[in-house]
């Protein structure tokens, strides 16, 4: 495993470039307002496309060692769990209505 | 001198000799640099661990003496100290809690001991990053200077919980408080990006994941905790100063928020946080148990993933605070089902230390004699607490003193007591000292005494209704709340004489020597007290910490070092996790 | 790798710079696994308050400036750029042009900072303040004012990560204009560009959240 | 055997205390069990294993996967029962009958507020029939606080700015205590009152008696039925007529007396200034106290208020 993979200014360009286009492709789709959900699940999309683009070339995990994307993942996982497990309690409330 | 050759893999050969550790080191850690300067400058981590030890036990003796007040409030109904109205109280619980479970129990055993040991028992020279091991003192120092604010400044009366609203509409200090638990927290995560990288990146050749002592793994299990749950409590904080600060309305009803999301958020950290103060103190536990048996432990890697698995599974039973707290009856559901799952690996680890023992060869020392309290204590936190993961029944027992006294089972009777069993353990380490051993037996035994007098009746009372958090209460608690008053004091003399005898110790102790206890890990392998660097070496491992079947030569091996002082193959093959170096004599 | 034990950079407890390098990028990576888990809180609450009230996201998201809002991704995005091309010079030893793509590192995030600026005061004058202070009343809404709290709580916590950022940037400059960086010691340019680029990422799930869904 | 029952339980007065118990004695008597096998191992091996000589050579044992298995599965499956067996009595638990009679629950610092279907109120007490399903509708005016009743095994937070919801069938006639269990301030610990179990006859009396919300009875003078209200609306969980020093300020000598104010300046307690403090407390606050007391705006008739102030004239 070696940390020091030295990145190509054709790899950073090209991926900056990349970023470049998503931003502006999602702020297009934006103007057209498909009808819900579809926005947001587009949004999304291109948001997690960016992110992995950073995480991968920018951050080096493409290359790097093993552990440290792991401990990237675990990180959003454990996320998922607070966000989860604290919906099953939010979205499932049924709370009583007064009678009188 | 034996010399022996240990090849790694098919490639690399180590040239090795044993190092026998010296029975009386001139230089030591101790009297290596001079001055109260060099202590707060210090990089050093066995150091940095006493600069914590001096710390937690000041915190412990305020935390102490809170808790006796209260219990002297409590012996009658109604109010019983003459100076203290119903708001002293609950300043008074609240100090209690947030001073324990913040400046005590959560750094506690990793940052006093896993900071001592950790390093040594994986052969390094020092953690990875010991100027961060430093800063993460020194932000402690700084929170707890914040909590003594805020006993200046007419304290908190929230409980250490800071439920909202209650928590952003009450007066007295609490946006300083949050403020003060938000800067210890972010020292918890530095010292656990600290453990997670050394136990990594720092272990000495021939030191792999399978031979890594049980005090580390659970140290690494905490670490993964602390670093996942920490910021959630830091966020949460910052939310409720924000609330009090600018009315944010997150957590608010008035402003349009919810109340139990502060719960779900507060929990995701302090559940977890309950591990993060006991998992360590397992490994503690099969540390003390594998050396005063003189026998392997039995199911390594049961004991070793356990740890990691109750870290994960402490993760998914955090709503099991709330089952009154109005949350849906499915998130309900689902958490106790969870919960029940994390008493297996508890389980496991207690019938693997029971297995360790049979056929053992049982010294009852000090150490070996709290690790017995802590099975009797922490078996009956650990069934009542199955207890109370059975939703019907934790309807009843919520906010009573059934509840109060479960967690102080788990956290005094399990956590309190590995950190005692760790404190003997390593403190001829630590000192080069011995300390009186009937005497401390004497405490043991007196802590044990106390510590059952004052809790045993708190699961009565709680059963029968008395809430907990109350200062005044009905006729019929009376006789409970005395008792649990007189073993209060019993519990407090305890803890009293092992100061005594600790620090009568430095400077009257026998002088103990490398190994007193016959063990076979690391950290026994070096002088006492430890030299200033640890090694002046570079250790091999080529055995497991607990194999006793082998002679003490085979754990004292290091890389020969050559005219200019260093190794000639130092670096070459630091602990990858598939090296495995063989002696071959 | 050579045995660098003797280089000056290297601290008495490692065994050489491999291990050191090594060891201080997992350290980040560990804080960053904090830093998600921080910002974490916040956008658990964004996504429990939205499934609460999606109406109220979608009315109270048109006071937000898309155009805005997408220049400045576009901005951090470029500095994230140039911030990676000063860890690829020092690797390659061009040390002067670790100095120069660290500068307009600095620039870049000071111009994310300006537009934001230009963002709260607009919003300020419009008596969109956070918490109890909203006075606004353009959103037919009653919890109008939660929505407002979580976008100045996730901007001004990222605003004040930006800030670090510069900080760290602005100390590295000064390290690199005096030559400490080059190719066998880059390790502080390395870890700073990690977290910079977290900084980023964070900024690339915000804008789609807050600008993005009206 | 009830072994744990009759040593740590409280007497059980409804429906659902019986299962709840059952279930409460099983978990405890197995853990007891298990203690007291782990508890004897331990003795037994530092007895019989106990060193003898230094140089003793303990046996290899590593591991043991059938061992590891068995003590893993079995504590899991009897963990699932119980699980299952909570669950079941917990559905129960949150699952009224149809047909419960509903009283609606109002929480503050630190008083409950009961309100009945024809209008009647009370505080502190809380008036049910036995042998049928009530279920309370609660909800919070302050902070959170919990209802618990401990003869009933019945406990649920109420919460500011929603409702929850808690029921119990009552099996016998008798008084019960009601706590507050979740902490809520000075007076967190006198936040209690009684459940009054009627048969169902007593009941249906006693709610016509107090119908549309109780006016002056005829046999009392205003003073008198001023104390009783004080009583009712828990005023004196913060205000003594003694001169104790309490939450708020004591009664005694009050009317009448100049009191200086927050801002420098002084009042006379006369009626207008009591009045004002029942229904906006916060209005011209005494020197040295908070403002914490809930307004009474909308929640007591002008001629309870009377009667409350005539009261407090008597006290010299």
């Amino acid at each position: 495993m070696s940390g020091h993979h030295i990145s190509t200014d054709k790899i950073l360009l090209s991926v900056a470039g990349a970023l470049f286009v998503l931003t502006i492709l999602t702020v297009a789709v934006h103007y057209l307002a498909l009808p819900h959900p579809w926005s947001i699940i587009v949004a999304m999309t291109v948001a997690v496309m960016k992110a992995s683009l950073v995480a991968l070339f920018f951050m080096n995990l493409y290359w790097d060692a093993r552990f440290n994307s792991m401990l990237f993942i675990a990180s959003i996982l454990f996320l998922a769990l607070l966000v989860g497990l604290s919906m099953l309690d939010t979205l499932f409330r049924i709370d009583p209505t007064p009678g009188f | 001198m034996a010399t022996a050759e240990a090849s790694s893999g098919s490639t690399k050969k180590l040239q090795v000799r044993r190092y026998k550790p010296e029975e009386r080191a001139e230089k030591n850690y101790l009297n290596a640099e001079k001055g109260i300067w060099s202590w707060l400058t210090t990089l050093d981590h066995k150091r940095i661990g006493l600069l914590y030890l001096a710390g937690i036990s000041l915190f412990f003796a305020v935390g102490g003496i809170l808790a006796l007040l209260v219990r002297m409030e409590l012996w009658t109904p109604g109010p019983t100290l003459g100076f203290l109205t119903a708001d002293g109280y609950n300043q008074l619980f609240t100090l209690h809690g947030a001073i324990m479970i913040f400046l005590f129990l959560v750094p506690s055993v990793p940052a006093v001991l896993g900071n001592f040991v950790m390093p040594i028992q994986i052969g390094a020279k020092d953690v990875a990053f010991p100027r961060l091991n430093l800063m993460s003192w020194y932000l402690y120092m700084a929170g707890a200077l914040g909590t003594i604010y805020v006993i200046i400044a007419g304290g908190i009366d929230t409980g250490w919980t800071f439920y909202t609203p209650y928590s952003s509409s009450t007066g007295g200090a609490v946006t300083a408080m949050t403020f003060g638990v938000f800067i210890i927290g972010f020292s918890s995560i530095l010292t656990g990006v600290n453990f997670i990288t050394t136990i990594h990146k720092m272990r000495a050749p021939g030191l792999t994941w399978g031979k890594l002592p049980l005090f580390c793994w659970g140290l690494y299990a905490t670490s993964i905790i602390q670093i996942l749950a920490t910021p959630v409590l830091a966020i949460t904080l910052l939310l409720v100063g924000m609330e009090r600060i600018l009315g944010i309305g997150i957590f608010d009803p008035a402003l349009g928020g919810d109340p139990v999301l502060y719960q779900h958020f507060f929990w995701f950290y302090s559940h977890p946080a309950v591990y993060i103060m006991i998992v360590p103190g397992f490994g503690i536990v099969s540390e003390v148990v594998s050396t005063f048996s003189k026998k392997t432990v039995f199911g390594y890697w049961a004991i070793a993933l356990s740890s990691l698995a109750i870290a994960f599974i402490g993760f998914l039973v955090w709503g099991h605070h709330m089952f009154t707290s109005g949350q849906a009856s499915l998130a309900s559901t689902v958490f106790s089902f969870l919960t029940f799952l994390v008493g297996i690996p508890t389980g496991i680890k207690m019938f693997n230390w029971l297995a360790t023992m049979h056929k053992g060869s049982i010294a009852l020392k000090t150490p070996l004699l709290y690790v017995l309290g802590f099975f009797f204590l922490f078996l009956i936190g650990g069934l009542t607490g199955i207890v109370l993961a059975t939703i019907a029944l934790d309807i009843h027992l919520h906010d009573t003193y059934y509840v109060v006294a479960h967690f102080h089972f788990v956290m005094v009777g399990g956590m309190v007591m590995a950190l005692l069993a760790g404190l003997h353990y390593w403190w001829p380490k630590m000192f080069g000292k011995m300390y009186n051993e009937t005497l401390a037996k004497i405490a043991a035994g007196l802590i044990l005494l106390g510590f059952n007098v004052t809790f045993l009746p708190q699961f009565v009372m709680g059963a029968q209704g008395m809430p907990r958090r109350y200062y005044n209460y009905l006729e019929q608690f009376t006789y409970y709340h005395q008792v649990s008053t007189v073993g209060a004091f019993i519990l407090g003399a305890g803890f009293l004489l092992v100061l005594g005898y600790l620090v009568h110790s430095l400077f009257r102790g026998k002088k103990a020597g490398a190994n007193p206890w016959g063990s076979r890990a690391m950290e026994w392998q070096i002088a006492s007290p430890a030299p200033p660097h640890n090694f002046e070496h570079t250790p091999v491992v080529i055995h497991g910490p607990y194999d006793y079947h082998r002679p003490m030569e085979d754990f004292q091996l290091g890389l020969i070092q050559s005219e200019n002082g260093h190794s000639e193959h130092q670096g070459a093959e630091i602990a990858s996790d598939t090296d495995e170096v063989k002696a071959e004599e | 790798m050579a045995n660098h034990s003797s280089a000056t950079h290297v601290q008495h407890h490692f065994v050489d710079s491999e291990q050191q390098f090594d060891s201080a990028k997992m350290g980040m990576w560990i804080f960053l696994v904090t830093e998600v888990l921080f910002f974490g809180g916040l956008f658990a609450a964004y996504i429990i308050y939205r499934a609460w009230y999606p109406e109220l996201f979608t009315l109270a998201s048109e006071e937000l400036n898309t155009l805005w809002g997408g220049v400045n991704t576009i901005v951090l995005i470029g500095s994230s750029l140039t911030v990676a091309m000063a860890i690829k010079s020092a690797q390659l030893n061009q040390i002067r042009n670790i100095s120069i793509n660290l500068g307009i590192t600095i620039a870049l995030a000071c111009v994310f900072m300006v537009i934001k600026y230009f963002e709260y005061t607009h919003k300020f004058h419009l008596g969109i303040f956070p918490g109890e202070f909203y006075t606004y009343e353009g959103i037919n809404h009653p919890k109008a004012n939660i929505f407002f709290s979580l976008y100045y709580l996730m901007t001004g916590l990222h605003g004040i990560h930006v800030l670090v950022g510069i900080g760290l940037m602005i100390w590295l400059l000064i390290k690199a204009s005096k030559g400490a960086f080059n190719s066998e010691y880059y390790t502080p340019v390395e870890i700073t560009g990690l977290y910079w680029h977290l900084v980023d990422i964070i900024w690339i799930f915000l804008f789609p959240l807050f600008y993005l869904i009206d | 055997m009830d072994l744990f029952k009759d040593l740590l339980l409280p007497p059980a007065k409804s429906t659902i205390a019986n299962s709840h118990d059952q279930l409460f004695e099983f978990v405890h008597m197995s853990s007891l069990i298990l203690t007291i096998g782990i508890l004897a191992a331990i003795i037994y091996f530092i007895i019989k294993y106990r060193r003898k000589s230094e140089n003793e050579v303990t046996p290899v044992i590593t591991h043991n996967n059938a061992l590891e298995i068995t003590w893993s599965v079995i504590p899991l499956v009897l963990v699932l029962f119980i699980f299952g067996w909570g669950f079941q009595i917990f559905l129960n638990m949150t699952s009224p009958p149809d047909d419960a009679y509903e009283i609606q629950v109002t929480a503050q610092k630190w008083l409950w507020r009961f309100q009945y279907e024809n209008g009647a109120s009370t505080t502190g007490e809380l008036h049910v029939p036995v042998d049928r399903p009530v279920r309370l509708v609660m909800s919070s005016n302050d902070v959170i606080h919990s209802f618990f009743v401990p003869d009933f095994r019945v406990k649920q937070d109420v919460v500011p700015g929603r409702y929850t919801s808690a029921w119990f069938n009552a099996t016998e006639t008798g008084e019960s205590t009601i706590f507050c269990t979740e902490y809520c301030g000075t007076d967190h610990s006198n936040m209690t009152g009684s459940v009054i179990v009627h048969n169902e006859q007593d009941f249906e009396t006693w709610l016509a008696e107090n119908a549309g919300g109780a006016s002056k009875p005829s046999d009392l003078a205003p003073a008198e039925w001023g104390e009783q209200l004080v009583k009712q609306n828990a005023c004196n969980t913060c205000h003594s007529i003694d001169g104790t020093e309490m939450v708020g300020p004591s009664w005694q000598g009050k009317f009448g007396s100049e009191e200086p104010l927050a801002d420098g300046s002084t009042v006379t307690v006369d009626e207008n200034y009591l009045r004002e403090s029942i229904l906006q407390p916060g209005a011209q606050l005494v020197e040295g106290y908070d403002n914490v007391m809930p307004p009474y705006q909308g929640q007591l008739s002008d001629e309870q208020i009377n009667a409350i102030i005539e009261y407090i004239k008597t006290l010299k």
